[in-house]
């Protein structure tokens, strides 16, 4: 008989030795090499983490290949992180070459670390889930194929770069809040199949669901009408009522593009991720536009930023005008903010630049 | 008689500032409804309660406001305030006045009124304090004959009001005096005669100094702007920086678009003028040393109001630049396509900050011909909500 | 017959002879003494322009007693400025010290020029608005005349400052963006008059005129309810059918004092006024505790400001929790928003000062 | 078979970055359901729309989340990924994990699943993608043979996660991995047997760098931090310095608040304690020079979550600063309250942070025993709206 309620591995079980030995003693790090931290413990204790791309989607035989890398360097420990890297720690100094040697030779990437663009974080997409517009790791992988080397540290940035993909404005990850994020949007209503709904959904709920109270009732055939003008194809009600709602749509469905977000408190606190390029055609299986407007972006503040300006720090520093401009990217009535808070987005001020 | 006493008001009377309880009392010397006025304030004084309400609509010939109809709600007690309607009289661009014009109203007043005023209403008319219905059309009428309109209320363009401007301020980049002016001749009809489902009003500030706050005031602010560059005067910038002025903390480092630059070894202010974002600040702090540009015309922000209903808004852009030459003729045809839809769209007391609000930035402006700028917005939108229109899909 | 619509007098001709001549030309201006403005044109004229303080409610023998002054030394010619302070220009040099001699003799109060606390903006109170929760003027006079020092130049501040009074909710001026406003509120619910209500009133509009929707109908009556914890007391109901409803409130209603608000452009924009203190009661005649606090916060902010540093702008600089601090006032539940852009006022960053 | 062949699947196996395509075929050659996933997949891209549906509900016993079922809505044509649901597991705190455990996880998936993963889902969790309705109770029986727990999914508490903190970070002010391992075990219940209206996340991270992403992604955040002062090692500053760090541009001018300044005669490094706010870029820019301080303990968010249904939000203050030591008692009695509330006060589907703004933060505040502080907003409302209690008035 299974237990059940017993919780995930203790991690104090999962630690390498010198880590629990100097667990919250570390004192100071740095970068050695590209990929690689160095990690300084008060005790004098030092530990490198070799920080390796992974796809996030991966088999089992790569679960078994990283785990023969890290019995063989590492004590047979291993760590993902928070964007879904791997990372080698590495005890033992010595280790530190081959390790790095065996890595290149079986072609893990190694990067990530400090002024670069790390891994995307992302969705499920196509791979898995029912509402996915796109496909968030072939977004993710085209897009990476061109980042690589901000990704090995190859070519360098002003400062760290985190782009994120999410599949449908449910935005599963932290797409609202990262320099560069790709979200997979709609452009046509939900179509209404009303058997489907009469028989399947409660009424009240798929009305409320609406943000927007775009949905009224049809009584007569127990479904519902749906305002043209006061829909903005969220998708939210389809979700309440998937069988009598459907919204994808191959033709018009595609991605927008949004950035100047962050979480870190650095500097300027938290913000959230703005429009810069409101739609572009779903193009599988490399989604070459999207992949050339990332670029463009990227670009663009690299050449332009001041060392240590963050994608949003640039922004606000020369203005969404000139960001616009320096972009070469269209502004249009989908920029302009509609939402609850639409009012506090409009400049209240003169102070422009022309 | 006992009620004729102030105790309450007289301890206004006290202190250095001046005193409208001095004044009530001068006009009472001389005005029964002044003195009626005198002692129902000194009620509300002591039981902490106004002691107005509205009561019929009054009004004059040809005129759908400008009169603010009001009447005491102890009018047994205060037979004198019984009715005791405010006149609001259009005041002249940027509020000079030749003295003569001052008696001649002061004359008016005096026989038709209560001889008490405010110089001036917030919205920019003069308000005569307190006068009865049957006065109403004589002191209107009578008005008119010194040269004095009546300005707006209700669902109308309110007097338009402005800074001093070209008159006297080496600021101006516009004519706000002019401007005012102009639109309110053009627009006598709309002040006069209410026809819309609430109030909009236009200010106009010379600079973005903003001294007739326009911004926060003005469902329509006209605010003067260059769009070149500032002007600098090294020679004159040294002197003030010789003489110990700490341009670094005073004007460098508080540019709020980091495009002013001082080289302390040469002594020279330089300015990226295509980064200056035209706040005024160097131009307020040295004004001997830094001048507006020359190529000017204003900024239009729209929506600025106060609180009801919906909160507060402060204007925002609406166009980034615009000439202002008389006759005004693109502003003039802009304000029309504004007001035009606002009137076909707006609800009862729904000012048009407010209505944008509920129908879209980008439908207004679809609305009135003009193509969406990123200076209209402090950022564009962070929520993925965006509408598409059925002809932008396939 | 009276003639409509022929607008004001022409401003044309109510403009001394040197500004008409020098319309246009100004090209700088200093400040020679306190309360006096001196400005000059490309032409190399002159004016004075003398500022001196108004009640704002004035009698016709103020009217005919400053046109006396003006007649004397300004060639017949006067001015109001936007904050209703009254300036004497004077063209004729020779003329200005002995106007301002006139001026003291005659008790007007010279002032509110450059670094100074100018008049009041406020509004009608008990004087003439059925609205009014308080008295403008009144509240004005007894502040002012705590504030003279800083209208005459006497004592310094570190910058320009603006207070304005509403005798209400409507905020007619600009008490929204003021440095110091003091706001008329009441803190009681409407009561019914449901015979009014019945007779007066429109059901529909009374309802949709409730911001946060607290006026349920009461048909069997053809009156209405009010939701006692919807209602926050605007008042906007009573607007639109004063005989069926009845806000006024003697011992309940007062006065809220708003702070760090502002219009002009310079350095940071325009701001709205923020919640310092929310409640005061009504104290005719000279509201006292008003006062007091008015002083409180003018004097904290000059003792605390850096030169140049506006109300708002200090408070940003050194954060609300240290303002609350310094001037010792209490922050309730009252200075949280919950309005309908209340989750943008939240503090979203960890960044705060303990 | 023609359907099995993937020409544009395969142009994702060319390019450097590592491609999840390759992991798919890895896994397809050893198991049917990865294939019928490959054949699908081209399908979707083929097509340019997904093909998954929701169906039946279905689950394990003991548990009401955890699993996220998903069927093919092509199901003849991939009759192998008929039934492809995930299995979300609760992963070790920080992502650490011995090799033995990361192949014993491998050896259940291949033998009950696809043997295919996501190393992790967005919330921490490892989601083992794609089974059986059949296989999912024995997969889950042998995953708690192994050590492995279900994580979250519905209306629950998620899987927490954090950042590796002291574990291998010298910035974190909190034990991050502790905490979330200790609360794990101790919500137990909430996190398996669905009971509320809709999600609740927590995360934490060590410091204010917020490499946990928790204040824009977990309804309660909890960030370390310290509350006496940033540590300066002025002799380090100075080895920066002399080597050509440029101190004034990247950190002085960088202090948001200010409260460092920078002698350039004595070349020493000054902080104003009291102005610090805690951002990090001091330490984070001279990380050998300046540390943080040693006074620790959290900030905790409230309100944090993505766009759905009123727009996106960023977790706001709500503890300015809370001790965190274990067992960690006035944080869980919080989070009960706080939940308690929720679970009482909010609607389907609707988040903390939604909530709170339905029924607004001072009440939430009140209902939930904290005091309203100044840190807890921007600024205080602008608007005069207030809402006063009966009790407060006479
Ligand atoms: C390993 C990891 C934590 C974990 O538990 O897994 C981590 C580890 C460190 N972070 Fe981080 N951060 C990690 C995700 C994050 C995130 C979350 C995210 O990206 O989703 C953030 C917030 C990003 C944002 O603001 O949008 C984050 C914001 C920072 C910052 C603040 C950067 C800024 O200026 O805004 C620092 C400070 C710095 O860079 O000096 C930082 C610094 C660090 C340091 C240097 C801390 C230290 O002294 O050890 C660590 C090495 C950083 C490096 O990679 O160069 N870490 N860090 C995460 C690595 C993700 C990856 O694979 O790339
Ligand atoms: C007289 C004056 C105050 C004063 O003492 O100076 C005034 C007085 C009234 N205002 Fe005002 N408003 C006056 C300028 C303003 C201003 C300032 C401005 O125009 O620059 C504002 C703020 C700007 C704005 O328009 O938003 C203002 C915002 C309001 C509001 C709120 C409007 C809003 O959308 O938020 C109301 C409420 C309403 O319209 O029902 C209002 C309503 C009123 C009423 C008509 C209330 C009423 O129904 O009794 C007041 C009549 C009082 C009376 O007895 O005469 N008054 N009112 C000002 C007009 C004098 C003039 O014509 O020069
Ligand atoms: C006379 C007047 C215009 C009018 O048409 O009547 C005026 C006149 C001037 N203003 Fe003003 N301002 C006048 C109301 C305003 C207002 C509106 C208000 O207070 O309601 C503002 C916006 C206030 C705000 O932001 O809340 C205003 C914001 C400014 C500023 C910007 C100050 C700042 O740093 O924010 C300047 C620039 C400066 O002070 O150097 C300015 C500068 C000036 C200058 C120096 C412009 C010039 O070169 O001539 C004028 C003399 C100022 C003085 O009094 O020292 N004026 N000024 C108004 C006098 C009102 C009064 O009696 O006190
Ligand atoms: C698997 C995962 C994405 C991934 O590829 O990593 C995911 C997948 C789904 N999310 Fe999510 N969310 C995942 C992390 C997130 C996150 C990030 C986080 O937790 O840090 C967010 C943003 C933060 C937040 O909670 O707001 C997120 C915000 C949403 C939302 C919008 C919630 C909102 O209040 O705005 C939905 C919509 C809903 O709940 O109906 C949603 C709904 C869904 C559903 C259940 C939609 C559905 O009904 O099919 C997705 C199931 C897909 C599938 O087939 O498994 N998912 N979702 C993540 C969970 C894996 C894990 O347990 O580790
Ligand atoms: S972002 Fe949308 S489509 Fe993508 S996994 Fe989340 S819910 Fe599914
Ligand atoms: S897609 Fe969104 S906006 Fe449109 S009807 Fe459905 S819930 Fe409403
Ligand atoms: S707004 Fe500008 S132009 Fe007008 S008075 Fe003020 S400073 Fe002068
Ligand atoms: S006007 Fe303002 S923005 Fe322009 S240079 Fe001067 S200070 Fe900077
Ligand atoms: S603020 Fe209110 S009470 Fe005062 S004049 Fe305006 S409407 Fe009347
Ligand atoms: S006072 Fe305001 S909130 Fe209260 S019922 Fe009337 S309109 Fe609604
Ligand atoms: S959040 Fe702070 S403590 Fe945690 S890993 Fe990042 S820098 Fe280190
Ligand atoms: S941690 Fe941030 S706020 Fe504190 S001193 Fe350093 S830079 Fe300034």
């Amino acid at each position: 008989m299974a237990k059940n309620d017993f919780g995930p591995p203790d991690f104090r079980e999962m630690l390498p030795p010198v880590i629990k030995k100097n667990y919250g003693k570390w004192v100071s790090h740095d970068i050695p090499r590209p990929g690689v931290l160095k990690h300084t413990s008060s005790t004098g204790d030092v530990i490198h983490s070799v920080r390796v791309a992974s796809p996030r989607l991966v088999s089992s035989d790569w679960i078994r290949d990283i785990s023969d890398i890290a019995d063989k360097f590492c004590e047979g420990f291993v760590r993902f992180t928070t964007r879904n890297n791997l990372e080698f720690l590495v005890s033992d100094e010595k280790k530190l070459q081959p390790l790095i040697d065996e890595l290149d030779k079986k072609d893990y990437m190694i990067g990530g670390v400090g002024l670069s663009i790390s891994n995307v974080v992302h969705t499920q997409g196509w791979i898995h889930c029912k509402s996915a517009v796109t496909d968030a790791s072939g977004i993710t992988k085209a897009v990476m194929d061109d980042m690589v080397d901000y990704f090995t540290g190859k070519k360098s940035v002003p400062a760290r770069l985190r782009i994120a993909v999410a599949c449908c404005v449910n935005m599963c990850g932290a797409c609202h809040c990262s320099d560069i994020a790709i979200v997979g949007i709609h452009r046509t209503i939900p179509r209404i199949n009303d058997e489907g709904l009469a028989r399947a959904c409660e009424l009240p709920n798929v009305i409320a669901s609406c943000p927007t109270g775009a949905i009224r009732p049809r009584p007569k055939d127990k479904s519902v009408d749906i305002i043209a003008e006061k829909c903005m194809m969220c998708g939210n009600c389809v979700v309440v009522c998937p069988a009598g709602l459907q919204i994808m749509d191959p033709e018009n469905d595609g991605v927008s593009i949004w950035v100047g977000g962050k979480v870190s408190n650095a500097k300027g606190g938290p913000a959230f991720s703005r429009l810069a390029i409101p739609y572009i055609k779903n193009e599988p299986p490399r989604w070459d536009t999207v992949t050339a407007a990332v670029n463009n972006l990227v670009e663009v503040w690299i050449a332009n930023a001041r060392p240590g300006e963050r994608y949003g720090e640039w922004i606000t520093r020369i203005g969404w005008e000139k960001f616009f401009k320096m972009t070469n990217l269209p502004f249009t009535d989908k920029h302009v903010d509609d939402f609850t808070h639409a009012t506090t987005t409009f400049r209240s001020t003169i102070q422009c630049k022309f | 008689m006992d009620d004729a006493k102030t105790p309450l008001l007289d301890e206004l009377e006290k202190g250095d500032w001046p005193s409208f309880v001095t004044e009530i009392k001068r006009a009472a010397k001389k005005n029964k409804s002044a003195q009626g006025l005198l002692e129902q304030l000194e009620t509300s004084y002591r039981e902490k309660i106004g002691h107005w309400k509205h009561g019929g609509i009054v009004g004059v010939k040809g005129y759908g406001g400008g009169v603010v109809g009001r009447y005491s709600d102890l009018p047994d007690k205060y037979p004198d305030v019984k009715e005791f309607h405010t006149v609001r009289v259009c005041q002249p661009a940027g509020f000079f006045y030749t003295t003569k014009k001052l008696r001649q109203l002061a004359d008016v007043w005096d026989k038709y009124g209560s001889g008490l005023y405010n110089m001036h209403g917030s919205t920019g008319d003069i308000i005569l304090l307190g006068t009865t219905t049957a006065n109403l059309q004589p002191c209107v009428d009578e008005l008119s004959e010194v040269g004095f309109d009546l300005g707006g209320s209700g669902g109308c363009l309110r007097s338009l009001a402005c800074c001093v401007g070209q008159a006297r301020c080496e600021k101006a980049c516009i004519d706000s005096m002019d401007i005012i002016r102009d639109l309110t001749q053009k627009y006598q009809a709309e002040i006069h005669r209410p026809a819309w489902a609430y109030k909009f009003k236009i200010k106009v500030s010379g600079c973005p100094n903003d001294c007739a706050a326009a911004s926060a005031r003005s469902d329509l602010a006209v605010i003067g702007v260059w769009r070149d560059s500032i002007r600098i005067d090294n020679k004159e910038v040294r002197k003030m920086v010789d003489g110990g002025y700490d341009i670094i903390n005073r004007v460098v480092r508080k540019c709020p678009s980091e495009a002013l630059n001082y080289d302390l070894v040469k002594k020279e202010l330089t300015v990226s003028a295509e980064d200056c974002v035209h706040c005024m600040n160097c131009v307020n702090m040295m004004p001997d040393a830094i001048a507006i540009g020359r190529e000017r015309g204003a900024t239009l922000l729209i929506g600025g109001k106060a609180t009801v209903v919906k909160g507060s808004m402060i204007g925002w852009i609406l166009v980034p630049f615009i000439k202002m030459e008389a006759p005004y003729t693109e502003f003039k045809e802009l304000f029309e396509k504004i007001t035009e839809w606002w009137a076909e769209n707006g609800k009862n007391r729904e000012r048009i900050g407010e209505l944008i609000d509920r129908l879209g930035y980008a439908n207004f402006l679809d609305a009135i011909g003009l193509k969406p700028l990123p200076q209209m917005v402090r950022a564009p939108r962070s929520n993925p909500y965006i509408f598409w229109k059925k002809e932008e899909v396939n």
